[in-house]
């Protein structure tokens, strides 16, 4: 199992949800954050002075699932969340050992 | 005739909170925003209030209220609120400027509406300026200072026209000059703050008894009329555009308080004409038309990003022919269409025609001047960090 | 007698300050509920108040103000406001109109509290609906409308009685039709939104000065001390339910308020009536017994969810008890049961006696009635996902 | 004279506002501090205003206006309300003393400014009974119970020194008392909440009409005079604050709404002396001064934490000083320094210098005890984990 | 060390803060977040047509813990998290490979 | 590439920032929690009874980044946020697999 942590513009998540569904991937788990991406901040104009900016808003989707879906979940994050922007965000993928329900007894672990 | 202490107790009230009514814009539309313009949509309301205050005591005042000029303008002979003495006819001359002074306020923080999340702070302070002293002086003028329009006998008892024709179709001309936010279309831009629209929301009702009763100028019959009607509109309001977008999906709370605003925006200017059962059917025609206007806006793709048009514009327009079709001599002296004054009725809507044109025009030429030398709008990497940040250096939380 | 222009004034921002007492309760449980329940909250009493005009403007305020009949309910002359116009004594017709509507108004919003975060949206119009028209429309009128309780001489100056009492046990009965919340008494259901409860808190003791002193009709000497033994009674409730929780542990900011709104209902019935020092020991033993009543109901394991039976029943009830214990003929022209007058505090007992049956009974069988016929209750789903998204479609953030 | 309905009616509406101003100096200050403190911050304004209503009616109102002793302070002849009736020139006199006690209760919430975030909640109670009790109640004698200060013609029309540099400097001297916040200097402390204070701000504009106004105790043109400019002075200080932190940065929402604070106080004493021009530039002056005290406050790494010192304490200062500079008998009856009067100036002067240094040492003397008796502060962990949780047991979600 | 990932229903997350808190497990970080679970979302009957709801308000246990400890927590959290409906949560395990305190230098690293 | 999560003091995050921006690392996600430390909880003495505190605001810093530097960042983290004091924080250090950008197609993998 691997964990898919997708952070993206608030704006976007209802395409990336909806497109995620369509596709039969529905859980996930939110989270609203703010970030500042890679390219040094965003750089504001301020008189003169040059203001750099960070912490904005983003919304990040987790994404517990089998090894086999990280390929086609990013694929579908990247085409529904893209503008070609910056900002646009980012995806980190990362290894789960094991996924428990609270329900059930059920139990996944290590590679799937 | 001496000052009456209940008229002036009455109207001193009513202009504050009338007052609070800005600020109450500002929280309806703030909670309306991404999380990332709330600061930003609330400050605008009262730096609108703040600079109408100090343009109005300077000329706005005598512009709207001196003496007319050829039917168009008020001359400057109140400039510096000279001669607005603390005499007057049942209440103070100085009372009447400070209830007049509250209008053009929360008139100018309606305006807001149509460049949400995206101008920049310096060119809004501008164009505000301007707005009021071009736009809002002169409809006041011709309204309610002896311009052309009272001239003629249109019925504006509270600002139908003046305030709420001219902020919508002046958001909508400002839309249209300021260009679309960036991703509109493709993102999806919801309401991030709900709690924040609904107490914005409380206060825009609670003020607006004091808009419309307090516009009879004193605690009389007219004042008792007005107030019941925009009640029973507002409510009125409420419970169609609920009805009416419950049938196509969940009633938002949303909707609701739209709908409320629409119902009070519509019986503004027939509030002081009308009796309680026009105002019901007023109210509730007013909740329908401005959901179906909204959708439509939507359906245009036109980003006025508040809905200042849909609800104010075409929900004063509603009101001005509404007035003219309702108006009862038995409550404001004069008859409308249904009792058989079909003159009225083509005044009003000649009134609001007019308003409308001139509204949208000198608004959307005065947008393109603020545009063309400093520029209406902020960059788009301002747009995307945020106005509250970009224009104001500061953030909500963390 | 003709308008008086200070009276006029002075309920005219009365009705509008009551008005704003309505989000004030929504505010007020909306920052008790969990953040999936929060829109719910506040919308519902924006609607109690718009569905609750309209019904008062047809045929609420008639079936409460019209001719007595046999000491029950008013007749419908003054159906859809036939006959109450601008006239009156001291202040227009319509206005005391308007004045109680408000009142109803804020009354069905209270409630809201028993059936909170599971009551489906439609099914609570309909209930309000029935519940404005065959609890709060008859209760009014035997206290106000020249009914049997006023005939008898139940005091009842701000609606004790008539509001509180009947919200309150109203509250309780509905619980208990609708049965507990998923999880009551497993889950923890806490407040998670306190600055909302306070900012509805500050509402309702604005608004409270209003609902009291105006109901002396006018700007006169029993409203002032309607006014000041308001002010009283909360400020001594807000610090006697403070100081007895803090007696078992942390005193919190939500007793605090809640103990003001505890005062603020004991006093309601009794202002007219009693003077300062009464109102500190009125407001100080409401404090405690709202506070207790609340252990007791937590004890029981019944989930009437925010207290309205709590605080506005069982304050309600202690406040028309010591009406009559603390009447002071120098104050209301009445004397209680400390001046000896043991009949004022029979008539109080046994017309709080037959309010609280009335409210409990009939709500409760309304209650089972638009149970059985369209469901009360939202399904399961639908609570855990809230009441928000499902019956509103909206969310607060992300 | 009779009672007068008018202006019984505007005072008592007056009074309810001004009420609504104690928990809008909460959401103001609540905004402001970090998550973990807000409820305590809001708690604090609403426990501030009950303790003070119970020692006013007790006391309070009877040490500030009972019969002078010695010009320092009231005598205890109205005791418990003894003898204050609902008879009274043109308003009743309960109503004044009804008005008084919201002016007092309002005035210990600004004084929390100073110990945000870090003090014991029993030992504010204490020590805020204490503060009002030899702090506000003479100050309240000196300048309108007929104490030393109105012997000596000492002008104060709402409150600029009792109120504002009472509680600024008293403010001062407890933050001194009870020291830095842990970290401060180290840690940055940011507004967590700004659309909160932005509700606070818009409540005490609006209320602050009531403050200022409703001191002429009557619907007259006084009340309108000092309406008018208290809004003028409001709108002009959010816009010089505005600017002058724009020349150095961003214009924060904070600044502006800083200013438009600053503006209501600097002008509170002088609103029925002084015209609307004058109002500009007090306004005007109050908010780039106030700015410049905030940098030059936080240089000097004084925690006073919210900085009611820079705006309450030297915005009276200032407004104290501009009574006497730009007072016009025109207005008020009494001329300023710009009209020759400079023994008025002096007065003025010598007046806020006796209140500053009466206010600074009495505070600092009586937190002293507090601190020394039951400990002014909380243990550090309980700072660490927030006063909402380690006073009150709550917090904000999660 | 593991890091456990638990979300559960808000209305919860004090009696597993007390179950854990009995057996010593302290140390803790808590997010609120929304998230929708795998059974395809939660459908709601709305006139005729089904509205897949998602997004409902959850929290988050984040617990850093040696790796003998996962499994008693497991059984705790699930202890007092569950109701048997839909919507009791989910737990994550993944692998930590460095825990370092702020206030002092003290560091764990892998395996423990 | 390395996940580093680190939960700090509110009041320090400007700082933290600012010693981090400093030596370039600018990216980074933020959000903010509540927490409980390994000491127990925190006890508040309270009318004889302690009352054990739990759930204190924090803000967490996550910075997916390269292995190498894991260890300065760590560093910098720690000397920029360390007041010294109970509750300064903690720091978390775990693996990530996979990196992948949004706006562009970029992406790196595993070890580096
Ligand atoms: N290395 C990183 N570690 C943690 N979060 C990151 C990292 N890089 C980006 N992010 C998150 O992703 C968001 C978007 O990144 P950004 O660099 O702005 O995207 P783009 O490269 O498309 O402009 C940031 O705001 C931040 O929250
Ligand atoms: N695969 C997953 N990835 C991320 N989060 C998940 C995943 N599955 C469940 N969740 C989270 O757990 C929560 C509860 O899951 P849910 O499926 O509703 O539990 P249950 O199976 O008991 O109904 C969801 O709201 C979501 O936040
Ligand atoms: N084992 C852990 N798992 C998850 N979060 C933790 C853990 N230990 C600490 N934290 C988080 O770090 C924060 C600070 O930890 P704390 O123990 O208070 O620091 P300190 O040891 O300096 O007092 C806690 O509030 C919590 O959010």
């Amino acid at each position: 199992m691997k964990k898919i942590n997708a952070i993206i513009r608030p704006e976007m998540l209802n395409d990336v949800k909806a497109a995620l569904a369509e596709k039969g991937y529905f859980a996930m788990t939110v989270y609203e954050v703010k970030g500042r991406g890679s390219q040094k901040g965003i750089c504001l104009q301020y008189r003169g002075k040059k203001i750099e900016v960070d912490m904005i808003p983003k919304v990040e989707i987790d994404m517990v699932v089998k090894d086999a879906d990280v390929r086609p979940i990013i694929d579908i994050i990247r085409k529904s969340a893209r503008t070609g922007k910056f900002g646009d965000g980012r995806i980190f993928v990362s290894p789960v050992e094991l996924v428990a329900a609270i329900r059930t007894d059920d139990e996944i672990s290590e590679e799937q | 005739m001496s000052l009456n202490t209940g008229d002036t107790a009455f109207v001193l009230i009513c202009t504050a909170m009338v007052m609070l009514m800005t600020p109450g814009v500002g929280l309806f539309y703030g909670g309306m925003v991404r999380n990332k313009n709330v600061i930003s949509m609330i400050a605008m309301s009262f730096i609108a209030f703040a600079i109408v205050t100090i343009q109005w005591v300077i000329a706005g005042y005598s512009l709207a209220f001196g003496s007319d000029i050829s039917g168009f303008i008020g001359s400057l002979e109140h400039f510096g609120l000279n001669n607005i003495g603390l005499e007057g006819d049942s209440i103070p001359d100085l009372l009447f400027m400070a209830f007049q002074l509250v209008f053009a306020g929360v008139t100018l923080a309606i305006l807001t509406s149509g460049v949400a999340e995206r101008i920049k702070l310096s060119s809004f302070i501008v164009l505000g300026l301007l707005w009021t002293t071009f736009v809002y002086d002169p409809l006041a003028h011709w309204a309610w200072g002896g311009g052309w329009a009272s001239q003629l006998g249109a019925l504006d008892f509270a600002g139908g026209t003046v305030v709420h024709i001219s902020s919508g179709f002046g958001a909508l001309a400002l839309a249209m000059v300021i260009g679309k936010r960036t991703g509109f279309g493709k993102f999806s831009f919801e309401a991030e703050n709900i709690s924040l629209t609904l107490i914005g929301g409380a206060l825009l009702w609670f003020g607006w008894f004091a808009f419309n009763a307090g516009s009879a100028l004193g605690a009389n019959g007219l004042a008792v009329n007005a107030f019941v009607v925009t009640n029973i509109s507002a409510a009125s309001g409420a419970i169609t555009w609920m009805l009416a977008s419950w049938a196509k999906g969940k009633p938002s709370s949303l909707g609701m308080i739209s709908g409320a605003i629409a119902g009070l925006v519509a019986i503004t200017p027939a509030c002081g004409y009308v009796g309680p059962l026009s105002a019901i059917f007023i109210g509730a025609f007013a909740g329908v038309l401005c959901y179906k206007m909204l959708l439509f806006r939507v359906k245009k793709g036109l980003d006025e990003s508040l809905d200042a048009w849909a609800i104010h514009g075409m929900g004063g327009l509603w009101g001005a022919l509404a007035t003219g079709i309702f108006a009862s001599s038995a409550i404001g002296g004069v008859d409308g269409l249904i009792y058989g004054n079909t003159y009225q009725f083509l005044v009003q809507t000649l009134d609001a025609g007019i308003a409308i044109s001139y509204a949208f025009l000198v608004t959307y030429i005065l947008a393109q001047i603020v545009d063309k030398t400093m520029g209406l709008r902020v960059t788009e990497t301002e747009e995307y960090v945020g106005l509250d940040i970009s224009q104001h250096g500061e953030s909500m939380k963390a």
